[in-house]
């Protein structure tokens, strides 16, 4: 009896760590020798769909399938496994409809929306004010971005900001397609423009701890106009990030190695844990001995920040101070 | 006997190349392939082989089109709007179908009619379609494109997307008549001849009467169509599309897979026919990975080396025959 | 005679084919050794064996009494050979004095290249060739007849042992020809040793000393030019002897065709002339004169600024080669290779590529209609070619140029434009071009042939044109035609001789 | 003098179209434009048009490399692992070149010697290099490939990549530095001339005694070489690669820099100084999409346009030329 785990192949970041801690969940339940699993990294949308279609062609012996959909558009492929009456468990980017909702074991996702709606009452917390400027550093152009945008205007809303003094106050920047390289330089360009204006309260929210460091790295280095960068970082309030990086948290526990902790704004990640795929393939091998599950599995996120950082358990490597 | 096998080789190695990735394949899956698991080979063809089709028709003039697989997308998800909008197959179909011919056209007027190289143009709208794709669905405020199920066509139109006949998908039947289609109008058309002679000789052709220009702009308004068609098949398949990663890298695939199918990047010169086997040994490769459990990070390492020996074993044919 | 060059039992072949067979070749010191054969002879490939152009499969080269190794163009360069191909191998983006010194550039200090030097150098070879071309003009600039200059020149100014000139007149005039030949002669004085390649029997006896004949990969025959005469070489050639004698006979002409109205543009100035039915009308004049313009511009390659062309008593839009087509006009361009041939097609799909674009009602081929027709063609115009199937490159050039010829035919097209129709075509073959031209007078097909050579003119033209500068100097009807004569008005002489004539008088 | 004007314009558009996009930066930047925001532009200008530099020189004979990022990182991450093993910056930029030159002559063995079409082969080590450094460092256990901060050489290597001289950056005159060389090699020496005479008409230039398969297996090493001292520049800048994203696309938008800078993608025409003009046209694109604050998502439509318009200013140009 075999479950089929299905990921994005990715070497690194987020991704690259939901694929580890998959392999090593799979790895486990190999040892264990109740269940067999095989994991399956997708190179990109088509090859992941391919590889369900072939899973399909020969069900003997399949009993179970945890998927991480490589983009919004799997939600044919995902009706296939329901007609093919294939037990399943969704991980992260969740796609509903009628046919998968019907059959689907488990929806295992972190909160999305919760790390815009975490990070927006930390800055309110901050003294965030409608006479401020916020740059949003986007991910890329899927929709975990969007649900990370969404969750940050929603808690505006709630403090009572209109669509138009939320409009006024929050930038976006381009794709940084999750890339610290490319971060850094959308960071710089932004920077030097007459976009980034030093007479009001700058607040840089983030979607990710790559881009993040991206920046932490630019203000490290020496590529900002020094005058500017003076009244830059009197204006800087604070500087989010999301995920649970080890690098960052070495910012955040001030041992990194060439980056100092911050202090004169507040540096924070949000956390996003890669490893909650183990808990969605758990869910998974759960349903198969016959447990009720939870359908609607959402982790909560949590501010992380220097007080509390030692609570957290990163993933990724990086060499302390 | 070895004159004529040595011409068999040089006309149609695509097929011995295909035959021994495929029993590369068979070695390799062993017990676990069925019969579902070859027709998948042709499914899994079927949308980026249709494009290739196209592309192989503009690098028959020797040419190139870099923007196939943003084409891809916008028009993806301009007819699945248009298909949430009428709901009907058919004025589905011709609307992606015509869309990716305006999108051809643009590129075909440019560089046909202008002189503009056509790597330069088409990277220019790989990089603007997609971006359009992209902050037309930004600004409707959605995530993916999606057919809305609760259409009455929607199931008609998913049947036809995933259904079979005789054991093969539909979808893989238009692949292989639009293959069809234009091996025909390849080999036995006037239209067929201009291109071939286009790549081989354009001063020659133009000289020769034919309308280099028009003949330029078509390939490409060709290829736009293709790429269309595909587009419809992709909706019918999956029902949805994601402007940022569908169709990512099709250019790079579509050109792949008609050089692995023999036709000579510099134009004039291959066959439509080799498109099939090109498409499907591409196809392959991936399965094969998978099929080896191989760490996914290697994938692509795997794949230039196909690449590479595919296009070394051609040229190593050449060789022999230019000495 | 001291030997400079012996080539002994040569042997080559391409895919099987054998296009050299025990040939060799004694070149003495200091002569001008022509090298002479039909198309396809097995001449260039030779010469291109001794310059290390492609490698032979046995025979040996020894220079200057030394083995030259195989295939290396580097070795041959080092040891004096130089070499100008039969077809133009100039760098359109590089500049004339960096086309010259290509390769053997002047350096100085780090490796830095000596501009002015090398450009007065260039300059100072070009004024001793009596050619005026700017040193420091891109040689994309240059037209047809001053990059065959520059190429001679390259060769010239390697200070070479020995010069093979592979057809090297082509595309020049009569008064460059002159001049080629004085530098030529000048050189041999200095002890220069040349092979000579031409098709052009009276350039041969004006210039060779010795001659080699090749015939079907073959050694044929060598001897010395005082001894023979042209009728013999010609019949080493062909292997039996054949008549050059004048093919013209006077024939009725028909109506006007195709009026020429006072057209101008690019090129040409205010041409007018008509043509009727079943005549044929030589166009002659220098290079660059103009006479290829105008063809163009008949047959819609090139737009006119002013004036008009109708033929058939209509007047049809320039500009498009499609509108002549329609009006039954077609064109056998000049320079066959780059304009003409087709070179991954078939025979057949080679010969049909006009007609399909002008029946376009049915899209679909006719793959037995057209393999009968081309195969009629193909008797009618004598070719030498093999299945119909293969590629046209795989024919001798004389033979591509009838396949080029049965393309317009088969478009029916009843005027035919024919630029420069036997330029590297070997005597037989010409010959053939001839009978074939004045055959096709006779049946009704009316023929405007464009050619730098006179004699060929007078064998076949009703009448000749003669332009200078873009414009028409002189009308000439068959009887009149004479080298001299069209000589004075192509070089705008005969001006000089009125105006003289006048002061005198 | 209009002709005269004409001339400059055929031969230095490139400078105008760089002025052009240059004044649009400095009317949307207004009163924010330091002078650090200028060198900025020649700082973001140096790594790619490192890059860009080699390009141009493969351009320039009529090929193409879309390896080039991919080789970027490879590189990098082969440099990283060398530099923290051997502490030593100047052992860490000839590796970064010789490696850089290595890949290059990969590329250039199977174009130049085996004649294989430059598109696929360097496509194909376009996908093998890339992912032989994410496999690499996923074999390694790490996420990123750093240097070890706590060696005694990283300060330097970090001052270097990030410090001034005079206000203009290291790294920035490291690459007008190179781009001093190559201009003055391709129009001063012989080798530069034979460059130019292969993109020309690679035949005469067989037959005028230029040793072909070498010099076109050279310009790659030197594109190689060129890409890994960008390498370099970039480690030293950043201290980090990331192999998954670092140099993504490189390929692509170095040749958008060669092409604006009015290189011909057909060999033999073209300057090398163009290419820094193009490069900075291309940085300032960003830089003024960034200034506009415009819907990012609508950034590569601007990015495309641009591109078409300056290419379609060059045709212009070339068409009023050749009637
Ligand atoms: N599917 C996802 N769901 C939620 N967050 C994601 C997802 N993909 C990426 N992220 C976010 O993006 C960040 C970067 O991830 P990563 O670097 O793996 O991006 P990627 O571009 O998807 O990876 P790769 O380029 O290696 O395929 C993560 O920290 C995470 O916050
Ligand atoms: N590179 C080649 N590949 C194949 N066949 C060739 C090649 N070069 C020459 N041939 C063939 O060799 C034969 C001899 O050609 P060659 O060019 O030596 O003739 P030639 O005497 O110079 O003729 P011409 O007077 O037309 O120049 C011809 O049949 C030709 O088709
Ligand atoms: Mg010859
Ligand atoms: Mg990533």
């Amino acid at each position: 009896d075999e479950i089929a785990v299905m990921v994005p192949s990715a070497d690194h970041g987020w991704t690259g760590a939901v694929l580890s801690y998959a392999q090593e969940k799979v790895d486990e339940i190999n040892d264990e020798g109740t269940y067999s699993a095989k994991l399956y990294a997708a190179t990109d949308v088509e090859n992941q769909i391919q590889q369900v279609d072939d899973l399909l062609a020969n069900t003997d012996g399949l009993s179970g399938i945890v998927i991480l959909p490589y983009d919004n558009g799997l939600q044919s492929t995902l009706e296939k496994i329901a007609a093919a009456d294939i037990p399943f468990v969704q991980f992260d980017r969740c796609i509903n409809s009628d046919v998968i909702d019907a059959k689907v074991v488990a929806d295992v996702k972190g909160d999305n929306e919760g790390i815009g709606y975490e990070t927006a009452k930390r800055f309110i917390e901050d003294g965030l004010t409608k006479d401020d400027y916020v740059y949003e550093m986007i991910g890329d152009n899927s929709s975990v971005p969007e649900l990370r945008s969404a969750g940050f205007r929603k808690y505006l809303t709630e403090q009572g900001w209109s669509d138009e003094e939320i409009d006024a106050v929050v930038v976006k920047s381009a794709s940084t397609g999750w890339s610290r390289d490319k971060g850094k330089e959308l960071f710089e360009s932004w920077f030097s423009s007459a976009q980034c204006d030093t007479s009001k309260k700058i607040w840089i929210f983030t979607h990710d701890d790559e881009i993040a460091m991206g920046v932490l790295e630019s203000l490290n280095g020496a590529a900002l106009d020094e005058s500017k960068k003076a009244e830059f970082m009197d204006s800087l309030q604070a500087l989010s990030a999301s995920s649970g990086l080890a690098e960052i948290y070495a910012v955040l526990k001030d041992k990194h190695q060439t980056i100092a902790r911050p202090d004169s704004y507040d540096l924070f990640s949000v956390t996003y844990d890669p490893a909650m795929i183990k808990e969605a393939i758990d869910a998974m091998e759960k349903s198969l001995s016959g447990e009720e599950i939870e359908q609607n599995y959402v982790i909560p996120v949590s501010v992380v920040d220097a007080e509390n950082v030692e609570e957290f358990q990163p993933f990724g490597t990086y060499d302390e101070k | 006997m070895v004159k004529k096998l040595k011409s068999f080789w040089s006309q149609y190695n695509f097929i011995v190349i295909f035959l021994g990735i495929f029993l590369i394949y068979l070695a390799i899956n062993g017990s676990q392939t069925t019969w579902t698991s070859v027709t998948n080979i042709f499914l899994h063809s079927a949308i980026l082989g249709t494009i290739a089709l196209g592309m192989g028709m503009i690098i028959l003039t020797g040419d190139i089109d870099l923007s196939v697989g943003s084409s891809f997308v916008l028009a993806g998800g301009l007819t699945i709007l248009f298909f949430n909008k009428v709901n009907s197959i058919f004025l589905a179909l011709v609307m992606a179908v015509l869309l990716g011919a305006v999108f051809g056209l643009i590129n075909g007027i440019l560089v046909g009619k202008f002189r503009m190289p056509a790597f330069i143009v088409t990277l220019a709208t790989m990089l603007i379609y997609r971006s359009i794709s992209q902050y037309m669905m930004n600004e409707l405020g959605q995530t993916r494109y999606s057919v809305d199920a609760t259409l009455s066509k929607y199931q008609p139109l998913f049947q036809f997307g995933n259904g079979n006949f005789l054991t093969i998908s539909y979808i893989a039947l238009v692949f292989l008549a639009v293959a069809l289609l234009l091996i025909y109008v390849t080999t036995s058309t006037k239209y067929g001849k201009r291109v071939y002679a286009l790549g081989s000789n354009e001063k020659a052709a133009l000289l020769a009467g034919v309308n280099v220009v028009w003949t330029r702009i078509s390939v490409f308004v060709l290829c736009g169509a293709c790429t269309g068609l595909a587009t419809f098949l992709k909706i019918a398949k999956d029902t949805s599309f994601d402007p940022a990663t569908s169709g990512k890298n099709y250019e790079l695939y579509s050109i792949a897979a008609v050089v692995i199918g023999g036709i000579s990047m510099t134009g004039g010169r291959g066959k439509i026919l080799g498109i099939i086997f090109g498409t499907m040994s591409f196809t392959l490769i991936d399965k094969i990975i998978t099929a080896l459990g191989m760490n996914a990070l290697l994938n692509d390492t795997v794949k230039g080396v196909i690449l590479l020996l595919a296009v070394g074993l051609q040229m190593i044919q050449k060789k022999s025959k230019s000495e | 005679m001291l030997e400079l060059l012996k080539m002994e039992h040569i042997q080559k072949s391409f895919f099987g084919v054998t296009v050299l067979d025990d040939v060799s070749l004694t070149i003495g010191q200091g002569e001008i050794h022509a090298l002479l054969g039909e198309n396809g002879a097995g001449k260039s490939t030779l010469m291109n064996i001794l310059s290390g152009v492609y490698s032979k499969d046995s025979g040996r080269v020894i220079f200057e009494e030394k083995e030259l190794p195989d295939g290396s163009i580097a070795a041959a360069e080092q040891a004096g050979i130089a070499f100008v191909h039969q077809e133009l191998n100039i760098f359109n983006d590089l500049r004339v004095y960096e086309n010259l010194f290509l390769g053997k550039e002047y350096t100085g200090f780090l490796g830095k290249l000596e501009k002015q030097k090398m450009i007065q150098e260039t300059e100072e070879l070009l004024d001793e060739m009596g050619v005026n071309i700017d040193a420091t003009e891109l040689a994309g600039h240059l037209d047809t007849g001053k990059k065959q200059l520059l190429e001679i020149a390259k060769a010239l100014h390697s200070k070479a042992k020995l010069i093979i000139l592979d057809e090297p007149t082509t595309a020049l005039n009569n008064d460059e020809i002159q001049h080629l030949f004085e530098l030529v002669r000048n050189l041999r004085e200095k002890g220069t040793t040349f092979i000579f390649i031409s098709h052009k029997m009276p350039e041969i006896f004006a210039l060779a000393d010795h001659y080699t004949v090749l015939r079907n990969a073959r050694y044929i025959a060598s001897g010395l030019i005082s001894e023979t005469t042209p009728e013999e070489v010609t019949s080493y050639m062909v292997g039996e002897s054949f008549s050059t004698q004048d093919v013209y006979e006077k024939r009725k002409l028909g109506d006007v065709i195709l009026k020429v109205d006072h057209i101008s543009g690019n090129g040409f100035r205010d041409v007018s002339f008509q043509v009727r039915k079943g005549e044929i009308l030589g166009l002659t004049g220098l290079q660059g004169a103009g006479c290829s313009d105008v063809m163009q511009a008949i047959f819609g390659q090139k737009k006119i600024e002013s004036g008009s062309i109708a033929a058939w008593g209509q007047e049809y839009k320039t500009g498009s080669i499609h509108q002549a087509m329609k009006h039954y006009v077609g064109m056998v361009a000049a320079n066959r290779k780059e304009n003409s041939v087709i070179p991954d097609m078939n025979l057949v799909e080679n010969m049909y590529i006009s007609r399909h674009t002008i029946d376009g009602k049915n899209p679909v081929i006719q793959k037995k209609q057209e393999l009968g027709r081309f195969l009629d063609y193909k008797e009618k115009l004598n070719m030498k070619a093999g299945d119909p199937k293969n590629l046209i490159i795989s024919l001798s050039g004389g033979n591509q140029q009838k396949v080029i010829l049965a393309r317009w035919l088969s478009t029916e097209a009843e005027l035919l434009l024919l630029d420069n129709p036997t330029q590297g075509i070997d005597v037989g073959a010409k010959e053939e071009i001839y009978r074939l031209i004045l055959k096709l007078a006779k049946q009704g097909k009316t023929i405007i042939i464009n050619t730098l050579e006179i004699p060929e003119i007078k064998k076949i033209a009703d009448r000749c044109i003669v332009f200078y500068h873009g414009k028409v100097m002189a009308d000439l009807e068959h009887s009149k035609i004479s080298e001299e004569k069209v000589m004075l008005y192509a070089t705008a002489a005969i001006e000089e001789q009125i105006k003289g004539e006048k002061e005198h008088g």
